[in-house]
């Protein structure tokens, strides 16, 4: 019996029971006497045959992947079982006093718990699916090598030195340089556009700036390449003699700065709008003047979220991958110098992971390894992200 | 401290004049750095766009060569049985000689002739689909062998660009795969009204096509599998979304688990895609063995990245609904499910709308992870309606998009910003009915 | 009486008028002339002829909707932050008409403070919420004598005993009858003539009330005050002048005892006596 | 109640979608692997759809090292039938394939990849090229009065006078790129050996050969020598930004660009399909394609496509492949008649 059948045959149980137990409720004839209305005894039916079947079906598949003499036919007789007997059961019960909402509800709350950690299993998943080509990938390579290595350099022929702080520094230096773009210009943007603009011209220019966060990023890909790095090389790099390369940690940065204005601007915008109109009458009502409201008064308050903001605009400069690519070359150094080429973590995930070496190598392996980094970064800077704002909002609440 | 005549400093009014002075030089450097970082903004935009546009609006025009094609029966159906199965044998290898013989008939009777142009030159003019399309033809009209037919056929990549005006006889000279006899040829052709540059709907409705042959590439596969991802996350992130966030803003006491799924939440939100890409591999398609190319999995893994920013979306939607609504509920006597689900969810919906509305177009200028699940392949049968559809092969805009990028004709790159001239459009329109609905059922309490 | 008290007393020049201060003052603080105020095309307030007097409570009294708070918001030009609203008329502080171009609106609500309906304390510590008027028009030179002006203020709302030993948490951690008297003392902090106070006891309790209801009669000594006010009661216990408004019109005004014991209007004796509103 | 019951007919269907997966079955031949192999592959599918009966197949690329892994995951429908791979596969990728389930796999040479070195038309006259001037470019370190030094030459013409006055900037493919390989072993190392520097480099470290052929094909990281991760495009772009540069590029693309594009002789060959056939030009590697033979009969049209790829009116010098720039096989009728007698590789060799 296929899958898709069994849960054919779930939904038809479903509504049955839906339909049934509404009947079935009604039949007493006075409706008003019962204690839950009778859509809730139909629902009550329904939702326990299915959860019943689907519980059932999930488990028993999660025990066949270690039990394989549990075959599939076994798995749907079951499944149909029990939620027949599901089905019985809470029928039986349908009673004027039986208490269907209550029943309901708590089985529904149990389903919105479930769909809450979604999350947390999203993150297991990504966890496991890294975890075991990263062991693989330690087995091969030393881990403080890995870690503390101030050389990537991959090889077909020879040995492979692939330490991680070029990379981790080329990460850090493109994201730096790109937050030192995007917040103040993204924060002016939603401070002007807050409090200066016009209502016109704000309802014209919020929704032109929101569609550069839609641009995908091979398009600024392409922008950084052709356009901004050929001109960041000609006016300045070569003229101060600090390089001659186009691709270069400050085109890659400049370029995903822009990419994140509108990122940093619509969330700093919805923080600033979100400040009590009556705190900034209260300040300009003592004389002060529209810029000295904002700095002294909007700014603070709206700050922990505008960290907020900046640190997940940080999250996803360190996750971008493509105007790296094309804009900050694939050269992993360390080295100060903005204007040289340099490379960051994802860019060498992608790589490792598309090229053309031996799967089983540790120089595809670190991609994973790569990628668990990437993760654990990411998360401190959130945790961090999240500690923050909750100790400014119990500060000011 | 009771000294009467004590006068504070800030009040002599030349000091407080120069003070006045000093803060309304300030207010206009403030201001002026809230303009110019609109200025950079909007530049940055329009430039972007600019280039993009640019590049992009002639994909969606295309030349056309008109050709009278001898359908030569000893080659057709060497048979002589008109047996659709013999027919079908015969390869499109065989029709190309077809095409070249008649494009030459065709030049001789061009006046004046053009100098240095040869069968296989002119036959270089044409698409290299030119046969298949022929094939077809005369698959589903067998009765038309040995008679001549007009055919419409695109022309080659090359010749598009030359009539388009992408290259030039400078530019091109040296380009092994153009003769500068074919150009005075498609100058002739031009003024003879045989070769033509017009609309091509082709672009978004044909299915992609090979490196030899960009004038026939299309969107049409990556359109199909973009919809197909987007309905899938449609479907599961709205209401997994809206019942997380249900719980976590209405039911969730503060516990550990609250913070742990608050802490998963944020930090998803954040996990770079390419993460995301890993895990859709070693998971859904690894793990659970659903197909490679299928939008399920692009849809899927697409689910996962929507859903932090739908949920975040649903919760201050949610938050700003004010507490004495739910209240007025609990007090007629709704229980807590009642009251949010009849009250606090409807009103919560035009934000929770806005949310899902920016999270799909997110999604769908998403590249990364797409390229990690097989999505960048090249896929020319139109996957299956729904739900079947779900599980064929299929490519996606912005993969679409990088695909194009890739290839060694330089044709494609016209397609590539056309593409993306697709995928903005999309993106506009959905951004745009995100922020109608914001501003038709924004409410302030 | 300390330097801060004396301070509070003490009004400066006025930049615009600077000899004002050796002419006779006038009775009338604030004259309004045909004030009409627009949000769009609507308009809500219908040509208001008003005196306030020096050194009084005046009292703005209407059913909701009335625009008595309008009428308030354009004494110190608040309503200029509202993007559609539009102010026509005039209205003269001392010799000055302060919808005149030349006048500087920053200037202008540091003569005129403002107290709001619902207290609305800065995120910041109860000292930076007082100091923050003096700090940004520059009033003082130096830090103590700062200090000696945030507690002047402090003690002038009434605040200081209960806040002095907790200057550096957050304002906002007060009580609401507390968070309105910081919010009094961040008015008076920046020494205004005229102190407009919209509704400032709505969101109070009836002990918070009295307390901010005693400040205002203790206030009245240096400043000019405008209060709107829901409440007859309130307004005839801290009002000497009164004045009726009804549907975006000045129906009458008066002495407060007047107003309130022979109405000339029938719309006034109608509200008065709870017929409508 | 609408929103509840609608939330819980979504949360059934997300879990019936695995189950919904395995009902299905599969119409086309599903390809993975090299984006080098990619447009050939996918010219040959086009064509096979356009030919016959069956459905077009798809061609995913993710590069050589993707594609194999899927192809090892195991056998079945839901793996893929084909992985196209620039090199090789490995000892090891044969191993976890046969450990997963997949053992006899058919290996298929399409033809050969011709690795051309090429520069902007207008760009610095580079038209003749040695191994030995690239390795003496490029080396991270060269043999200088019986040591080795850091290389610090800065013009092509101070490595060899004959060479163009230009500062030396290669885009090179990243180490990611089976072209590397091919690059490092058949220009850098045969440079370092025509150099002579290899001996001189061995007896430096006491006769140890590895650690010589280590040193040799080390490349600068001074900028002179830039990785490119991206493909071909990337490097062109980066040369028409950069008119000093000067570019590897593989056979195909540059055809397709010669208007942009001057390629360079390599010791006085020029590239071209007919040279790289004949052996006579000497940077070229083999593409291949991966086939699962428990598949056969059990994808439809599987046997059909492959026989197809290398069939002589696809593959054959005449053939669409080599129009787009697929150097031909010499050896093509071996290849086929292998195909045809369904060979396997010995998973012992």
């Amino acid at each position: 019996m296929s899958a898709g059948l069994l849960f054919l045959v779930l939904a038809i149980l479903a509504v049955a029971g839906y339909l049934s137990g509404r009947w079935r409720a009604a039949a007493g004839g006075d409706t008003r006497a019962l204690h839950s209305r009778t859509t809730y005894h139909g629902l009550a039916v329904a939702l326990a045959a299915l959860l019943a079947g689907i519980v059932t079906f999930v488990l028993l598949n999660l025990l066949a992947t270690v039990a394989p003499e549990i075959g599939s036919r076994f798995v749907a007789i079951a499944s149909i079982a029990l939620a027949l007997a599901a089905f019985v059961a809470v029928w039986a019960r349908i009673t004027p006093a039986f208490r269907a909402r209550n029943l309901v509800e708590t089985i529904v709350l149990g389903l919105l718990l479930l769909a809450a950690t979604v999350a947390i299993f999203t993150t297991a998943a990504i966890v496991l699916s890294l975890v075991f080509s990263t062991a693989r990938f330690f087995g091969q390579y030393s881990w403080s090598e890995f870690f503390f290595g101030t050389v990537w350099s991959p090889a077909f022929q020879g040995v492979s030195r692939l330490g991680m702080l070029p990379l981790l520094w080329g990460t850090l230096y493109v994201s730096a340089i790109a937050l030192a773009v995007a917040v103040p210009i993204g924060l002016f943007t939603a401070i002007f556009l807050t409090q200066y603009a016009s209502p016109r011209f704000r309802r014209a220019a919020k929704p032109a700036i929101e569609i550069l966060a839609g641009i995908p990023t091979i398009v600024y890909g392409l922008f950084a390449l052709v356009t901004v790095g050929p001109i960041l090389r000609d006016w300045f790099a070569q003229p101060t003699g600090l390089g001659s390369s186009s691709a270069s940690v400050m085109t890659a940065g400049l370029v995903m700065g822009i990419m994140l204005i509108p990122f940093v601007s619509s969330l700093s915008d919805d923080i600033i709008t979100a400040v009590p109109r009556a705190m900034r009458e209260g300040s300009l009502g003592l004389g002060a003047t529209q810029s000295e409201t904002i700095r002294r008064v909007i700014i603070p308050a709206a700050l922990p979220g505008i960290v907020g903001a900046v640190l997940l605009a940080a999250s996803r400069a360190i996750g971008e991958t493509m105007i790296v690519v094309l804009g900050a070359g694939a050269a992993a150094q360390l080295s100060l110098n903005p204007f040289e080429a340099m490379t960051t973590i994802t860019v060498k995930i992608v790589s490792q992971l598309t090229g053309d070496t031996d799967f089983n190598s540790p120089e595809t392996l670190v991609a994973f390894a790569l990628g668990i980094t990437l993760f654990v970064l990411t998360l401190g800077m959130n945790v961090l992200a999240l500690y923050i704002v909750r100790r400014y909002r119990e500060q000011y609440e | 401290m009771t000294d009467a005549t004590f006068v504070p400093a800030a009040l002599d009014p030349e000091r407080r004049a120069a003070l006045t002075r000093r803060r309304y030089a300030a207010e206009k450097r403030f201001r002026l750095y809230g303009v110019g970082a609109i200025g950079v903004s909007i530049a940055a935009l329009v430039l972007l766009l600019v280039s993009v546009l640019g590049g992009g609006l002639p994909a969606f025009t295309q030349t056309f060569v008109r050709a009278q094609i001898y359908l030569d029966p000893a080659v057709l159906d060497p048979s002589g049985t008109r047996d659709p199965d013999g027919i079908r044998k015969v390869l499109t290898f065989a029709y190309a000689p077809l095409i070249k013989r008649s494009l030459e008939t065709a030049t001789a009777e061009l006046q004046p002739t053009v100098p240095g142009i040869t069968p296989a030159l002119l036959a270089g003019m044409v698409s290299d689909g030119a046969p298949a399309q022929l094939r077809n033809y005369v698959i589903a009209n067998p009765d038309s062998i040995g008679e001549t037919v007009e055919f419409e056929f695109l022309a080659n990549g090359r010749i598009d660009q030359y009539v388009k005006g992408n290259i030039t006889r400078e530019s091109s000279a040296g380009d092994a795969r153009l003769d500068p006899a074919q150009l005075d040829a498609a100058d002739r052709l031009l003024e003879a009204g045989v070769m033509e540059l017009r609309f091509n709907p082709a672009f978004i409705t044909n299915p992609d096509a090979s490196e030899n042959r960009p004038e026939a590439a299309g969107l049409g596969v990556a359109l199909i599998g973009s919809a197909y991802m987007m309905l899938i996350v449609l479907v599961l992130s709205l209401p997994i979304g809206v019942a997380a966030s249900i719980y976590l803003e209405e039911f969730a006491a503060k516990s550990w688990l609250t913070d742990v799924i608050e802490v998963n939440i944020s930090n998803l939100a954040a996990v770079p895609s390419i993460v995301f890409g890993i895990l859709g591999l070693a998971f859904f398609i690894n793990f659970m063995n659903l197909p490679m190319s299928a939008p399920i999995v692009g849809g899927l893994v697409l689910t996962l990245m929507t859903l932090p920013t739908i949920i975040i979306a649903t919760r201050a939607a949610l938050k700003s609904v004010p507490p004495s609504i739910k209240e007025a509920a609990l007090g007629v006597g709704a229980s807590k499910m009642q009251a949010i689900f009849h009250h606090v969810l409807p009103l919560a919906m035009p934000g929770i709308l806005t949310g899902t509305i920016i999270g799909l177009a997110q999604a769908l200028g998403e590249t990364a992870p797409l390229l990690l699940i097989g999505m960048v392949a090249f896929v020319k049968d139109f996957p299956a309606g729904l739900p079947d559809g779900l599980f064929d092969p299929a490519t996606a805009l912005p993969v679409q998009v990088y695909n194009f990028t890739q290839r060694a004709d330089p044709a494609f790159v016209e397609r590539a910003s056309g593409a993306i001239i697709v995928l903005l459009v999309f993106l506009v329109a959905m951004n745009t009915v995100a922020i109608v609905l914001r501003q038709k059922l924004e409410r302030t309490w | 009486m300390t330097l801060a008290d004396q301070q509070l007393r003490y009004r400066p020049m006025d930049a615009v008028a600077p000899a004002l201060a050796e002419r006779p003052q006038a009775a009338e603080k604030v004259r309004a002339r045909d004030v009409s105020v627009f949000y769009g095309e609507k308009q809500a307030l219908f040509g208001v002829d008003l005196d306030i007097p020096r050194n009084k409570v005046t009292a703005l009294i209407g059913p909701s909707g009335c625009c008595k708070s309008t009428f308030l918001r354009c004494i110190n030009r608040m309503n200029d932050t509202i993007p559609t609203a539009r102010v026509t008329g005039s209205i003269i502080l001392d010799d000055v008409d302060i919808y005149s171009p030349a006048i500087d609106v920053v200037e202008l609500r540091a003569r005129v403070g403002m107290v709001f309906q619902k207290p609305n304390p800065f995120p910041k510590s109860i000292f930076e919420n007082v100091a923050y008027g003096p700090r940004i028009h520059g009033m003082t030179r130096s830090k103590p004598e700062l200090e000696q002006l945030v507690q002047g203020s402090l003690r002038r709302a009434g605040l200081w005993n209960e806040v002095k030993d907790r200057l550096h948490e957050p304002g906002t951690g007060l009580s609401g009858g507390q968070q309105q008297r910081l919010c009094i003392a961040r008015a008076i902090a920046t020494r205004p003539e005229v102190l407009l106070m919209d509704e400032p006891c709505s969101a109070l309790d009836p002990i918070a009330t009295a307390v901010i209801e005693e400040l205002i009669d203790e206030l009245r000594q240096n400043f000019t005050i405008v209060i709107v006010t829901h409440s007859m009661q309130q307004a005839a216990r801290v009002s000497q002048q009164t004045a009726f408004f009804h549907l975006g019109k000045l129906i009458e005004h008066g002495e407060t005892p007047d107003i309130f014991s022979n109405p000339r209007e029938k719309q006034t004796e109608d509200y008065i006596t709870g017929k409508i509103g | 109640m609408k929103t509840l019951s609608s939330t819980v007919a979504a949360l059934a269907l997300a879990a019936s979608l695995p189950a919904l997966a395995a009902a299905q079955s599969r119409g086309q031949i599903q390809i993975a692997g090299s984006s080098t192999v990619l447009p050939y592959a996918s010219i040959a599918a086009e064509a096979f759809g356009e030919n016959f009966d069956f459905p077009t197949p798809v061609v995913a690329s993710g590069g050589s090292s993707a594609g194999l892994q899927q192809f090892c995951a195991g056998v079945g429908l839901d793996t893929v039938d084909i992985a196209n791979a620039s090199r090789p596969i490995r000892e090891s990728e044969i191993e976890t394939c046969a450990a997963n389930g997949v053992k006899d796999i058919i290996e298929v040479r399409i033809g050969y990849d011709g690795i051309v070195f090429a520069s902007k038309t207008d760009g610095p006259g580079f038209t003749a090229f040695t191994p030995a001037q690239w390795y003496q470019a490029l080396a991270a370190e060269v043999v200088r009065d019986g040591a080795l030094v850091p290389n610090r030459a800065r013009t092509w013409a101070e490595v060899d006078p004959s060479l163009p006055a230009a500062p030396i900037l290669a885009f090179v493919p990243g180490t990611k790129h089976g072209t590397r390989e091919v690059f490092e072993e058949k220009v850098i190392l045969q440079g370092c050996e025509d150099a002579g520097a290899l001996a001189a480099i061995a007896a430096l470290k006491g006769g140890d050969e590895d650690a010589a052929t280590d040193a040799c094909v080390k490349l600068r990281t001074d900028g002179a020598s830039v990785d490119i991760d991206g493909d071909y495009t990337e490097t062109l772009a980066r040369i028409q930004s950069d008119p000093n540069g000067i570019g590897v590029f593989g056979l195909a693309f540059y055809e397709n660009n010669t208007n942009v594009l001057k390629v360079a002789t390599m010791s006085g060959v020029t590239p071209s399909t007919g040279t790289i056939a004949s052996g006579e030009y000497p940077v070229s590697r083999p593409l291949f394609f991966y086939l699962k033979k428990a598949h056969i009969g059990e994808v439809p049209g599987l046997k059909e496509f492959a026989e197809f790829f290398v069939s002589d009116a696809v593959a054959g010098p005449d053939g669409p492949l080599a129009a787009y720039g697929l150097v031909s096989d010499p050896e093509l009728a071996a290849t086929q008649a292998r195909l045809a007698n369904e060979e396997t590789l010995d998973p012992a060799s």
